[in-house]
């Protein structure tokens, strides 16, 4: 296993020297009593010196927030936590009371938590919020305080910070927000940042940008903890990564040696799960005449202003059997309105969409409704595409009925689906609540396929996934594309998911396509600016 | 939930279940006739013999409370319910009539809304004259717009949810979804409404005969006893004592175990 | 009950000055005497603000007021009146024979839409005769006895001609609009609230009666609506009233208690009664009345309901009215055994599932309509309600509106209708029993009576001048109504009145109600 | 900006409109004879006065015509007299609009307060005995129907100890208890609403973030949690301002207080329709200032509705 460029120059130098900063041992964080205990932290220990970088990884529920909420004493209320030893910088944690809690945080500790997004009070001017440390740590006085607020914001890379403190949260872009978040826990000049999943809400590009950020951060001496279940994320930053997995640490070490060499099967999935390392070999292009086409689409909304917002300008696509098409974009691009006109849940402003060589678009529904069986569709996020009163044999049950499969023959049908996508008769009779976010996917994907559908739709079917079990999906997808010789439009913001899939590809932005072409020559020498951008951002090693 | 919290939560079931058993069959709780005056023992104190006491005309007061309970408690449950109804029709008319009759059922609704609560029984009972089932509809009107407003704003969420648009991507008929997915989703949160909207309904009653407009003489509903009642407050405190307490302990009852519904049922998409 | 002593009187000259708050019932609709119903309210508040030309006495006799003296002529057909020449209204206006025609002419005037004033003049009223300008002459269609009666209530008082007539369809809001020579001088009237009178420094007219001479002693006398019982009460005990309205749950704290004075006054009139609507089945028949008549335990009820506030009553006639027949007390008692017996003979024999009697299949229903009532009259409609089942008489009370109230009063539609009236004239007789007194024509006959013989004795005490006359014609009266079971009376209703020790001088008029023309403050 | 203006000023013209339209279908679907009702007893005394009174109202013109004159009198401004009391409906509400209004806007502040402290202490906080203690005190002030309320506290604080004067709008005193009886039960539920909105922003990663910075516990409730909370309090205007009125009927009532609440029941009982029309007018109209008011409010705290 190599090291990419980009992580020999971000990562910072390994200084031994260094006295330990944060110093944890057997860590023990519970939630709730009796029957209902989750033991979410499981003894774990932990070690940051002074300048480090510390990274955490691992999936969803593996325990990573509540660690890093014990740490700064706001595990939350119902937590118990324990620790053998919970030290930063000599001081015993442990012992603190709420005052002292209180200069800590913020003071010593600083804190981006998970939800960039709504990490910021909504109802308060940004600036106010960057100044909250300072105020509270008294470490300017009130009328100084603006002034301070500029400088960190202009450190942060928020551009034209005097405008950006005088507005709310939702006028800033998930970027900027983020690094309002990073200015205000920086404030106040703490020796530890910890930082839960910075990039999880973030665009590619963005996301990219606030790696950068941080990685300038530690430049001031700072040390870091940064949390992510994005082993490609967390690689071009850290000195030393800790993979943890059911409240445990189950490897740890170096970040070279431990993305080089893992020695937990765990470690190793969750390298094999980083899409588009090695991306596969390009199929032969796909000739015939195409399924679906899309010619010059235009729709538009209303915008609360009064404006109208062009979700999709003039947009033109033509899919043709066995071959997948991706459309990507980030977000806002116009991707689901695209994937909606194709459905017929939207109709275009103007321009045509013919599906098996028949006008589809501006048909009435009742005349739509026979042909609806030769487009599939997976959602983006499966669980709020289950009536969420059906058990799993209703749902898929119900698109059965929809094709006309008498009843009684409706159950051994859907035991049929659940077994292709790797499900058994036993999720018959689950409610989607219960299953797991890949068993809801794949539920999805039975259901789509029930239709025995000519086309399929995928709008974002993995960005709600773990890397894993996003993994395991798309191999599903593309087996199932190859078995049953599907025709995919395949809609995502990740480039490095439509490399992995995609024969074609479809770039938008602002509504409009601005380029396409096949898979390897667009990734390989993309023409346009902003491909390039999406492109640089993929985090790799 | 811990344990006395369970404990307390059981309780309370058990409470209102005797309260619904006063209501339909008020004989188990009491011999003692509730609307029969014996004026030899007028105004007594709560003894052993008449727990509640007596009022001016010798009536057993605890025997009118336990007689009183299905008055309440039918109208109560029975504008809730009256409301719910129309509400669901009013509702769901709105959501799917599309754009000319959602805009006429929402300023309709609206203008309903505009006029206080009471106001509305009010005009209702000055149509209909005074009486338990007029009560029980003004007090059903009362409260029909803001139920069908709920209803409304949760079927407009059910019929652009995913769940729905992904029905329709499968083909499936207008009808068929608004039965299998819109309705039932649609009336789950109003479990918990409708408890909740009880206690309120059962306080709109008790106003409504506060003011005489209720259940004709000697029916021993609670508002017309605490208002009768409530002259003797210095010679006899009991006799509007009892029955006010009553109106308290029902609504205090049900808001509680609406809420433990709501716990339990609501949002079960979360 | 009767004419007592004025009370608190003889503890040294009465003091002038101060204020006095006096705790009413509730505010009437139209507060204008000419305009609005016979209503305690109105006739309190006006008997301060307005005079009449006679004044009655506590007994019911009859003294010079507004008129110095006056002249029964034409036969009982007209009265002629000599008025005084130094009397000035509120506004400055003199008192003149003008201004008894305007006023008189005024309350007959359709416009006025007079709810019981203009019923005074029993439908007779031709009109009145400047004769100079102090002497009028009131004249009739027929000799009409009840007049002078009539002349002396605060519904008939002597307003200023000038305010009649500038104030037009303000009347009725009362305060200021409301001119008079009384001695007080309304000065504002904020609805539902408070009216506000100030002493009429110039008042020298005042009838020559104890308490009523003139002028007022108190400079300020603002009378609180205060409709809530507790409330009125409270506001009493308080010391924020000084004089209070007692409701009979309130009257047994008051009496007993050496902080308060306790007056009460037997009302004169018609005894608050049930009429049985003789028009329609089941009592057109005369068996079924008196079965639920004798069903009826009274004593009882109307003790214990009332708090032995208020008597029974055993006429229609209030025992403080001239010409109650005292013969009828006791004449008939609780007989459920005959009730059961004639309602037998009655043909009422079957019974049904709840056990009430029926004939040809039909319940023996009867109903019993009421506009808003206060607790005690429910307790009295229940109690009474249960004591006709025993007999197997379904009695259905029905609460109504007051568009519903007189549909089915004009209509004839109801079985049992309750009326108390307060005047102190035996002829209110003619308003309930006179056959051409029913409800549509504007009458009280709620039973629907019509009998030549009752009218002829009707008649005969309206146009007699002889009292021992027109007293026996109102007992036969009252005889036959009691013995022919039209109607049940049930109570004699009295004012109730509580008032500080501090206050002194309080008298009652020959209606029951309180003068408080002679009201002052102790220390 | 002005096309939401407009907006909102057509669908308050609609909304009064409505409330004519309902009250004028009310008066004639009112049994019994309007004449009768205007006349009272004395309906019958003198012919004439019957067919006059008619004529003067127009009750005798086709239904349409009465509306399209009804509605015509409207807009002049012209709410027509009041059988009752003959005089101008304008009148008879305008004087006893001010006690209603003191009534209100003094129980509008107490529950407002009450509320606020209430949920800003007890949100978020697990110790069952503080928190317990005070939902059960929201939980019984909520279910005192206002005129049982009244009448306790009459009895005790009036009666019994006499604290407060029984009776009148005379003074701060005389309005305490009545404000209290509105107050409560309202406070009971807005409290509850409150912190329940308190909790939902305890528990969000802003506020969170703010503990992280150091913040103090009742700092992050008064600068964070609080103003979150008002959202969801001020949703409930519609509802408050519908309580306030039936509330004020009812303490109206039971206090003997002059004010609208008294003057409706009187009109309801006695038919006197034009006033009631009045009220429900002008019920409506309180109702369009105030949700504009709340539209307003939301708008100055919470940026994210303001346009941008
Ligand atoms: N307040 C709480 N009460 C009960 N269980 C909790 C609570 N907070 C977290 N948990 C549970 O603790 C476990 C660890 O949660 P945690 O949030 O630390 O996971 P994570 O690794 O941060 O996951 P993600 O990547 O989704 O953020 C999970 O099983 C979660 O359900
Ligand atoms: N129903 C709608 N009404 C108004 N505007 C809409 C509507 N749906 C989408 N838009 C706007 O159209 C634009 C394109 O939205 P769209 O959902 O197609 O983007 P996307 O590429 O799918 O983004 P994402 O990756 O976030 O899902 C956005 O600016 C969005 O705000
Ligand atoms: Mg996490
Ligand atoms: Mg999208």
């Amino acid at each position: 296993m190599t090291s990419g460029p980009a992580s020999k120059l971000l990562a910072g130098p390994p200084l031994p020297a260094d006295p330990v900063l944060l110093d944890v041992d057997g860590l023990d964080v519970r939630f709730g009593r009796g029957r209902r205990e989750v033991h979410a932290v499981r003894g774990i220990s932990l070690r940051v010196r002074r300048g480090e970088c510390l990274a955490i990884v691992g999936e969803s529920g593996s325990g990573k927030t509540a660690t890093a909420r014990a740490l700064v004493g706001l595990a939350g209320p119902g937590a118990r936590v324990t620790a053998a030893r919970l030290d930063l910088d000599g001081q015993d944690l442990r012992r603190l009371g709420e005052r002292q809690w209180r200069r800590t945080r913020g003071r010593r500790i600083g804190f981006v938590f998970q939800d960039a997004l709504v990490s910021l009070d909504p109802l308060r001017r940004v600036g106010d919020e960057v100044a909250e440390p300072l105020l509270v740590h008294r470490r300017v006085t009130p009328r100084a305080a603006p002034g301070r607020v500029r400088e960190l914001l202009a450190e942060v890379g928020v551009p034209d910070p005097d405008l950006r403190a005088r507005q709310h949260p939702h006028q800033l872009s998930g970027g900027l927000r983020q690094r309002a978040l990073i200015a205000s826990a920086m404030a106040a000049d703490p020796d530890l940042l910890i930082a839960d999943e910075p990039t999880t809400a973030l665009d590619v590009t963005i996301q990219a940008q606030v790696l950068d950020l941080l990685h300038a951060m530690r430049h001031r001496g700072m040390a870091l903890l940064l949390i992510s279940h994005d082993l490609a994320v967390v690689a071009r930053l850290a000195d030393r990564i800790a993979v943890m997995r059911d409240g445990e640490i189950v490897e740890s070490g170096p970040t070279a040696e431990v993305l080089g060499a893992a020695r937990h099967a765990y470690t190793r999935s969750l390298i094999a799960a980083v899409p588009a390392r090695t991306p596969p070999p390009p199929r032969p292009p796909a000739t015939g005449t195409p399924i679906l086409t899309c010619a010059a689409l235009v729709k538009g909304y209303a915008a609360p202003g009064g404006e109208r917002i062009d979700a999709v300008q003039d947009v033109g696509l033509a899919l043709r059997p066995g071959e997948t098409l991706g459309v990507v974009g980030e977000s806002g691009a116009g991707k689901s309105t695209l994937a909606r006109l194709i459905l017929g849940l939207a109709e275009p402003d103007a321009g045509e969409v013919r599906f098996a060589g028949r006008p589809w678009s501006g048909l009435p529904e009742p005349a739509r409704r026979p042909r609806r069986r030769d487009l599939g569709v997976i959602h983006q996020d499966p669980l709020s595409s289950f009536d969420p009163r059906f058990t799993v044999e209703r749902v898929i049950g119900e698109a059965l009925g929809a094709i006309g499969t008498p009843a009684r023959r409706r159950r051994p049908a859907t035991v049929d689906l659940l077994e292709q996508v790797g499900l058994g008769a036993e999720h018959l009779g689950c409610r989607p609540l219960r299953l797991s976010g890949g068993q809801r996917q794949r539920v999805a994907i039975a259901r789509a396929l029930a239709t025995r559908p000519r086309v399929l739709l995928c709008d974002e079917p993995v960005s709600a996934l773990d890397v894993s079990v996003q993994a395991r999906v798309l191999d599903l997808l593309t087996e199932l594309r190859d078995r049953l010789g599907l025709a995919m439009l395949f809609i995502t913001h990740d480039l490095a998911v439509v490399r992995q899939v995609c024969d074609r590809v479809l770039v938008m932005k602002d509504g409009r396509v601005v380029e396409s072409g096949p898979v390897g020559t667009v990734f390989e020498a993309p023409a346009q600016p902003y491909t390039k951008a999406l492109l640089a951002a993929i985090p790799r090693w | 939930m811990s344990a006395a919290a369970r404990l307390g939560r059981g309780f309370g079931w058990l409470l209102l279940a005797v309260l619904l058993l006063a209501a339909v069959a008020p004989g188990l709780f009491t011999d003692l006739p509730a609307t029969e005056p014996d004026l030899s023992s007028a105004l007594r104190p709560p003894d052993a013999a008449h727990w509640f006491g007596t009022d001016e005309l010798g009536r057993d007061v605890y025997s009118r409370v336990v007689h009183g309970a299905g008055y309440s408690l039918l109208v109560g449950g029975g504008a809730v319910l009256l409301a719910i109804a129309g509400a669901t029709v009013i509702g769901l008319l709105a959501a799917f009539g599309g754009g000319p009759v959602d805009r006429a059922v929402v300023g309709g609704l609206d203008l309903l809304l505009a006029l206080p609560g009471l106001l509305l029984s009010l005009l209702v009972i000055t149509v209909t004259g005074a009486g338990t089932v007029n009560v029980l509809l003004a007090v059903a009107l009362g409260s029909l717009p803001g139920f069908a407003r709920v209803i409304r704003a949760q079927a407009l969420v059910v019929r652009r949810s995913e769940y729905v648009e992904a029905a329709r991507c499968l083909g499936v008929r207008r009808g068929a979804i608004l039965w299998r997915h819109v309705v039932p989703n649609t009336l789950a949160p109003l479990l918990v409404l409708g408890t909740t909207g009880v206690g309120t309904c059962v306080v709109a009653g008790a106003a409504l005969s506060f003011l005489g407009l209720g259940p004709q003489a000697p029916a021993p509903e609670w508002g017309t006893m605490v208002s009768d009642g409530r002259h003797l407050l210095d010679q006899a405190w009991w006799v509007a004592v009892f029955p006010g307490l009553a109106i308290s302990l029902t609504v205090i009852l049900v808001t509680v175990l609406g809420r433990d519904l709501e716990r339990t049922f609501g949002a079960p998409a979360g | 009950g009767g004419a007592a002593a004025p009370s608190g009187s003889g503890d040294g000259p009465p003091r002038n000055g101060g204020s006095l708050v006096f705790a009413i019932t509730s505010g009437t609709s139209c507060l204008n005497p000419q305009a609005s119903p016979n209503s305690t309210t109105t006739a309190t508040i006006g008997r301060a603000i307005v005079d009449s030309l006679v004044a009655q006495d506590a007994d019911g006799k009859l003294h010079p007021w507004l008129a110095r003296k006056w002249e029964v002529v034409d036969g009982g057909r007209g009265y002629l009146f000599s008025l005084r020449d130094d009397v000035k209204f509120h506004d400055g206006t003199p008192f003149d024979a003008a201004a008894v025609k305007a006023n008189f002419d005024h309350i007959v005037r359709p416009e006025t839409k007079s709810q019981y004033a203009a019923s005074l003049f029993g439908g007779a009223y031709t009109g009145t005769e400047v004769v100079d300008q102090h002497t009028a002459k009131v004249t009739f269609s027929r000799p009409f006895a009840p007049f002078l009666q009539a002349a002396s209530t605060a519904n008939l008082g002597i307003q200023s001609p000038k305010a009649l007539a500038e104030f037009g369809d303000k009347l009725c809001a009362g305060g200021e609009y409301t001119v008079g020579t009384g001695p007080f001088r309304a000065e504002r009237h904020i609805k539902n609230q408070s009216v506000d009178l100030v002493r009429n420094p110039d008042y020298a007219w005042g009838p020559d009666l104890e308490g009523r001479r003139g002028p007022a002693h108190v400079d300020r006398l603002t009378f609180r609506f205060l409709p809530e019982e507790t409330v009125r009460v409270g506001a009493l005990t308080s010391g924020q009233a000084q004089v209070a309205v007692l409701p009979v749950t309130s009257v047994g704290r008051v009496s007993g208690n050496p902080d308060y004075e306790y007056h009460q006054r037997r009302q004169p009139g018609e005894s608050d009664s049930l009429f049985l609507n003789t028009s329609r089945a089941p009592f057109d028949d005369e068996g079924v009345r008196t079965a639920f008549i004798r069903a009826v335990d009274l004593d009882p009820i109307i003790k214990g309901v009332y708090f032995g506030v208020y008597e029974r009553a055993w006429s229609p006639l209030s025992p403080a009215t001239l010409g109650y027949d005292p013969t009828l007390e006791g004449s008939w008692k609780h007989d459920p055994a005959e009730s059961d017996r004639l309602l037998d003979a009655a043909g009422w024999t079957g019974r049904d599932a709840a056990g009430y009697r029926t004939k040809d299949g039909r319940r023996l229903t009867v109903e019993w309509p009421y506009l808003d009532q206060s607790a005690q009259a429910n307790s009295v409609g229940e109690a009474i309600q249960a004591d006709v089942k025993k007999v197997g008489i379904e009695l259905v009370r029905r609460s109504i509106d007051t568009g519903t109230y007189w549909d089915l009063l004009h209509n004839g539609r109801y079985d049992i209708w309750q009326i108390g009236y307060v005047r102190a004239e035996p002829d209110v007789l003619s308003g309930f029993f006179l056959s051409t007194s029913l409800p549509k024509a504007g009458g009280q006959n709620a039973a629907r009576v019509s009998d030549q013989q009752v009218d002829a004795w009707l008649r005969e005490g309206a146009a007699s001048t002889d009292e021992a006359a027109r007293v026996k014609a109102y007992q036969q009266v009252q005889r036959w109504a009691v013995e022919k079971s039209v109607v049940l009376p049930l109570a004699v209703t009295a004012t109730t009145v509580g008032a500080s020790r501090s206050v002194r001088g309080l008298v009652f008029d020959a209606d029951g109600r309180p003068v408080l023309t002679g009201v002052w403050l102790a220390r | 900006m002005i096309r939401r203006i407009l907006g909102k000023l057509a669908s308050a013209v609609a909304v009064l409109w409505g409330a004519a339209t309902v009250s004028f279908l009310t008066l004639h679907l009112v049994p019994g004879d309007p004449a009768n009702v205007l006349l009272g007893g004395a309906a019958a005394t003198s012919t004439g006065l019957r067919e006059q009174v008619i004529a003067e109202y127009g009750f005798d013109d086709p239904v349409l015509v009465q509306y399209l004159r009804y509605l015509g009198r409207l807009l002049t401004g012209d709410l027509g007299e009041s059988y009752q009391q003959q005089l101008p409906v304008a009148t008879v509400i305008g004087e006893q609009l001010g006690p209603t209004l003191e009534l209100t806007a003094s129980a509008t502040v107490v529950a407002v307060l009450v509320a606020t402290l209430t949920a800003t202490l007890t949100a978020g906080r697990r110790r069952p005995g503080v928190r317990g203690l005070t939902s059960g005190l929201e939980l019984f002030a909520l279910s005192l129907p206002a005129f049982w309320l009244g009448t306790l506290l009459l009895a005790v604080f009036s009666f019994r100890l006499g604290l407060f004067p029984v009776a009148g709008d005379i003074g701060v005193s005389a309005l305490v208890l009545p404000t209290l009886t509105l107050a409560l039960p309202i406070a009971g539920i807005l409290a509850q609403t409150m912190r329940d909105g308190m909790d939902a922003a305890l528990a969000q990663p802003f506020a969170v973030t703010a503990r992280a910075r150091g913040l103090g516990e009742l700092a992050v409730r008064a600068r964070h949690a609080l103003r979150h909370a008002l959202l969801p309090a001020i949703t409930l205007s519609g509802w408050f301002v519908g309580n306030l009125f039936g509330g004020a009927v009812m303490v109206e009532s039971v206090f003997a207080r002059p004010g609208l609440g008294r003057v409706t029941l009187d009109a309801i009982n006695g038919k006197d329709i034009p006033v009631v029309t009045g009220v429900v007018l002008l019920s409506a109209v309180a109702f369009v200032v105030i949700s504009a008011l709340s539209d307003l409010l939301y708008r100055i705290i919470d940026p994210r509705l303001r346009t941008a």
